[in-house]
């Protein structure tokens, strides 16, 4: 059966170029089989090869003395004192979401969990960073209740909660939903495991869900090795099973304390066969397996479907030589299937068998290390200079300013995503200590002063309009959310999200994007230590507006000074920190109001973000502040609601006063960066004044925290004036009118 | 009249609950069981007086478009006069 | 006072419970494997919330055929305290230890939100520190928490003051958007006649800590700490 | 041998799926549509040399037991040749 004749047209439908091809040959001295050319094939893909991004992922800060971790295992790691480390990465899976969002969702909840726990650590927090198109289209409405079921039912089974996140809108998304997952964990410094055999002679374990066809993209070919049934019964999606993965994360953790663990990858894309020659090649060494022995879920698999299964729920591990029985038991305790399938070998080589004959045997780096890298040509897309010739002046100011307010208080975009994480059990493991709603989320750390802040940020309608500066605006803003809540920014991971790699003018908003990412990280000393790249997010020629998420972790070295954004006493000052320029180009006011989707973006001054940053924890660490929220789409009025609703008190209300000589809509709706509305008792007022003179932020006191009556007033007449209830009512409300 | 339909996973799309359900009864000291799949069902009742086709036809398109999820599932219905 | 959390395969609450017996209370505390029946002398059992056997079939369908489960059930019969918290009260419905069922949600969704229950009951071991209509706020996860019990078996839970808690606003009052899942009668959660087995949906573990949002839960455990012995 | 086991809500337990499901069909148009009503379906498979009186018997108790939770809901169950 794998004598069959490797065609050009097999190769080609196995998304292998020509040169490849010779490649592979060259690199195996001989042709290869079926299965082979299958394991090149998956190995090689845009997904598991990075073979288009990795000439620029390179230049990505990926060190600082925090971190343990950088890219290249299953997750990053830090440093978080106290003996302890965060183990945190971000995953996307749009195109599964998009074929079914609940299994695509709920799989990709599963698979980066998986990365978190292979390397040691307890996941104790996911987020979820979601686009879709345009909510009045029902495929949206669709495709949103099921990714978010999807997230909820992965997510709340396995029993970590769901903290945090965002989502947006834009039609771009409309056949190319983004569904990106960050996990994050804790281990003990000392007790972290790599994805790396070692000890030739070293049994490797097979653990978890037996295999299935699930997911084997390959080949669609109508071959001799495939017959009919055998491609009806091979299923385009994986459906995921939360309880095998909490009984293998329980199953793992144990297993990991007995010591004999040596290394650990779990199966996810590419599956067994990823694994194998991953843990090989890292470990200098080889992986010999049989396929009789690996757990089946269906009879007269090939070796080809077993090798390329994706089926979900499964590790692979390598375990001291005579300690298997142990590891064996504590599987089996936990139900679990699990079975010694092949051991370390010395030669460099991922070598499998079945029936005792050898159906594959690779070179391991020829499918790692030395898979075919590009560099892609690059080209400045020519929309960039349309797109950004924004003139203020010819903008007309809508009729009413007030109007305007309320329609994006109900924005899909702006209004309260109470409806989405009111589904994701966001409390389990009781350390949670903000709650979804603030700036970002933090989660207390069992038995310790210090507290980690996590958040996910990346506003695609700025990269889109300005790769390099929208890119470095995400990642200021991720830091400036972790900031406002009384954190300092560590390491980041990010997710980046664009269409096809092939096409000049995205790979040059890549490499701008990755640019623009690597000087903010390095400004802020936030390396990156972890992430994913999803190429390929276009349908029908239709391309997604080009789409990093940052995620970003922090630490609060005392969780009692924590902060959140809620207003808390009427009477506290209000003020904003940093300065508003007439900036609307890029910002949800000029879509939403305007219909226009232009640029330039609001700049960023990366040591002005710094000072801002600077000053505001100084002031949190203080004990200065009563809240604290950053500035950031929808601008300094949404700010200011922001604040209102998120206190539990309903009638909570703010009125301010402002005076500056610019367009009004710029002032209440403008995106400027570098931005803070805090809130204070009075007799902090000239402290907090002063701090912010030392770090050269301008600080204006713009009113107080009142009650009922929300109020904004502008250079002598009153712009807004509601009662706050029935304001917050729109912007609680919004997002649940829409859906039902 | 009524429509019974019947929605069950695709042959080879794995069935965590089945799965679930057939572990806890072999515990249960059942062993004579070998597999247990797990579906939908759905009763739908209909005016009497809708003619058999049209019945059939309204049926058969409600399964597909709302009960099923034909990326994962199969479904059947049968009709039955009240 | 000894604690015994029990273990099910899908339990996810259970590392909660135990913080707050062993750590906020100061109390002695141990995990209880499903598949053991000894109860390790525990003064109270508390069967945790999660997703047993993953709630494939029906919540707690599965997990009230485990081995401990036999020996919770004696010791409940007994007096001794049983604590059901989400899907620890499915089991206890399920197993029959009380009465009635769990539906969906009415809204068809998980909802993981701050209620407010008013306590409607002292006379337990669970509540005898709160003050009889005292409202508590503690947050609820759950997507099947709509309670179901037919006219007879409602009739009895009130004829013998079973009903513990009832979902109400914030003032204490009954009303139906203060409801988060459409349970019959506002019920949270009730006991058994005996007083001693409580199953609610709502979560007091992680309404135990100022720092979560919420101490309101900790009355809960600290009735128990107050209160007489009851059996082992 | 195979077994299918229907599972249904009582009558008077309310079926919000069964609702939603309605209002779905609705508003897609088939107004003829005036109930529906959601359940659940397994199919077991057992031995073919099972004796059919052993099979109703264990199919039986099966779906008592562990498929249904009679407080709430009913079931029906038929036995088939393989
Ligand atoms: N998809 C989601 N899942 C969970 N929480 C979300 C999601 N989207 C938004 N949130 C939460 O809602 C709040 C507001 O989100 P967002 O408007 O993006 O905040 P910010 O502008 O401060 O970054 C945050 O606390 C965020 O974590
Ligand atoms: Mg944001």
């Amino acid at each position: 059966m794998e004598e069959q004749p490797i065609t050009p047209a097999l190769v080609e439908e196995h998304n292998l170029t020509a040169a490849e091809y010779e490649r592979i040959v060259a690199t195996l001295g001989r042709t290869p089989t079926l299965t082979e050319l299958g394991i090149f094939s998956v190995m090689w893909s845009e997904h598991c090869s990075y073979k288009s991004s990795r000439v620029h992922l390179r230049r990505l800060p990926t060190r600082g003395p925090c971190v343990i971790q950088g890219p290249g295992e299953n997750a990053g790691v830090v440093d978080i004192g106290e003996g302890e480390a965060a183990v945190f990465k971000i995953e996307s899976h749009n195109h599964p979401s998009f074929i079914e969002p609940y299994q695509g969702a709920a799989t990709g909840v599963g698979g980066i969990i998986r990365d978190i726990f292979t390397m040691g650590a307890r996941p104790i927090a996911c987020l979820d960073s979601l686009r879709f198109g345009p909510l009045l289209d029902a495929k949206n409405r669709f495709l949103l209740d099921g990714v978010v079921a999807g997230i909820a039912g992965y997510g709340n089974c396995i029993g970590i909660p769901t903290v945090g996140g965002e989502v947006y809108f834009d039609d771009s998304y409309s056949l190319n939903p983004l569904v990106n997952v960050l996990c994050l964990g804790v281990a003990r410094r000392d007790q972290i495991f790599y994805g790396k055999a070692s000890g030739v002679g070293n049994p490797v374990i097979y653990v978890g869900a037996r295999t299935g066809r699930d997911g084997i993209h390959g080949a669609t070919m109508a071959s001799a090795e495939f017959d009919e049934t055998s491609q009806e019964r091979r299923p385009t999606v994986q459906v995921g099973d939360p309880f095998q993965e909490k009984l293998l994360l329980e199953a793992c953790l144990e297993a990991f304390k007995t010591g004999a663990v040596l290394g650990i990858q779990d199966m996810g894309a590419a599956g067994l066969t990823c694994s194998t020659c991953e843990m090989g090649a890292r470990g200098g060494v080889g992986v010999r397996i049989e396929l009789d022995r690996v757990p089946q879920r269906e009879e007269g698999m090939t070796p080809y479907e077993i090798m390329l299964s994706e089926s979900q729920e499964r590790m692979l591990m390598t375990v001291a030589a005579g300690r298997e029985g142990e590891i064996l038991e504590i599987f089996r305790k936990w139900d679990l299937e699990a079975a010694v399938i092949g051991e370390v070998i010395a030669d460099g080589v991922m070598h499998v068998e079945q029936g005792g004959r050898v159906v594959a045997r690779i070179p391991n780096t020829a499918l790692t290390d030395d898979a075919p890298v590009y560099e892609r040509p690059l080209r400045r897309p020519a929309y960039l200079d349309k797109v950004n010739a924004l003139n203020l002046d010819r903008l007309a100011l809508p009729g009413g300013l007030f109007r305007a307010f309320k329609d994006m208080l109900a924005a899909a975009n702006l209004c309260s995503r109470r409806w989405i994480y009111r589904q994701y059990d966001h409390m389990v493991r009781t350390n949670t200590a903000l709650l979804p709603g603030a700036d970002a989320a933090v989660l207390r750390l069992k038995g310790r002063r210090a507290a980690l802040a996590v958040t996910t940020d990346g506003n695609g309608r700025y990269t889109w309009l300005d790769p390099r500066r929208g890119a470095m605006i995400a990642v200021a803003e991720a830091c400036r959310n972790l900031v406002c809540a009384g954190a300092r920014p560590l390491a980041a991971t990010n997710c980046l999200n664009f269409p096809s790699p092939e096409d000049p003018e995205v790979m040059w908003t890549f490499a701008e994007v990755i640019d623009g990412i690597a000087e903010a990280c390095a400004a802020f000393g936030t390396p990156i230590t972890g992430g994913n790249v999803s190429f390929y997010n276009e349908t029908l020629g239709k391309q997604i507006m080009p789409t990093p998420v940052i995620g970003m972790l922090g630490v609060i070295d005392d969780v009692e000074r924590r902060m959140d954004i809620a207003f808390k006493e009427p009477g506290h000052a209000v003020l904003l920190l940093g300065e508003t320029l007439e900036e609307l180009g890029g910002t949800e006011y000029l879509e939403l109001v305007h219909g226009l989707k232009q640029g330039p973006i609001p700049r960023l001054d990366l040591q002005r973000e710094a000072n801002l940053q600077g000053a505001v924890r100084e002031m949190i660490g203080a004990g200065l502040l009563a809240s604290c929220h950053d500035v950031s789409e929808g601008g300094l009025a949404m700010a200011l609601a922001d604040c209102c609703f998120a206190s539990p008190d309903p009638t909570m209300a703010v009125e301010v006063t402002l005076a500056q000589d610019l367009r009004e809509d710029a002032i209440l709706f403008g995106e400027s960066q570098s931005r803070a509305v805090v809130s204070a008792p009075d007799a902090h007022a000239d402290r907090i004044a002063a701090i912010a003179a030392d770090w050269s932020v301008p600080c204006a006191l713009i009113g107080r925290v009142s009650r009922d009556v929300f109020a904004i007033r502008l250079n002598g007449h009153t712009l807004v004036i509601d009662d706050v209830i029935s304001l917050r009512d729109i912007w609680t409300t919004s997002l649940e009118t829409i859906l039902h | 009249m009524r429509a019974k339909v019947y929605v069950t996973l695709k042959r080879g799309v794995l069935d965590p609950q089945g799965k679930t359900v057939q572990r806890a009864v072999k515990s249960l000291g059942f062993k004579e069981v070998l597999e247990v799949r797990q579906g939908k069902y759905f009763e739908l009742a209909l005016p009497d007086d809708v003619a058999a086709d049209r019945a059939r036809q309204v049926v058969e398109e409600i399964a597909r478009t709302v009960l099923t999820n034909t990326v994962i599932e199969d479904f059947r219905f049968e009709l039955e006069e009240a | 006072m000894k604690f015994g959390i029990v273990v099910f395969p899908g339990s996810n609450c259970d590392h909660d419970a135990y913080h707050v017996a062993k750590h906020v209370l100061g109390e002695e505390a141990v995990f209880l494997w499903h598949k053991d029946e000894s109860l390790q002398g525990c003064d109270v059992v508390i069967l945790p919330g999660g997703f047993s056997y993953g709630d494939y079939l029906r919540t707690g369908a599965i997990a009230r055929f485990s081995p401990i489960m036999k020996s919770v059930g004696r010791f409940a019969a007994d007096g001794g305290r049983v604590i059901g918290i989400c899907n620890g009260f499915q089991i206890l419905l399920e197993a029959g230890l009380l009465p009635g069922a769990m539906l969906k949600n009415e809204r068809l969704k998980f909802v993981c939100r701050h209620v407010h229950l008013r306590v409607e009951t002292c006379r337990t071991p669970f509540t005898g520190l709160c003050a009889p209509g005292e409202v508590l706020s503690i947050p609820v996860a759950h997507h099947d928490g709509n309670y179901f019990a037919d006219a007879a078996t409602l009739a009895e839970l009130k004829a013998h003051d079973q009903i513990v808690f009832r979902y109400c606003t914030e003032a204490g009052l009954l009303r139906a958007e203060a409801n988060p899942n459409g349970s019959a009668e506002h019920i949270a959660g009730i006991c058994n006649r005996a007083g001693n087995v409580l199953g609610m949906m709502p979560h007091p573990e992680r309404a135990a800590e100022a720092m979560l949002g919420s101490a309101d839960g900790l009355k809960i455990f600290q009735s128990l700490l107050a209160a007489p012995a009851g059996a082992r």
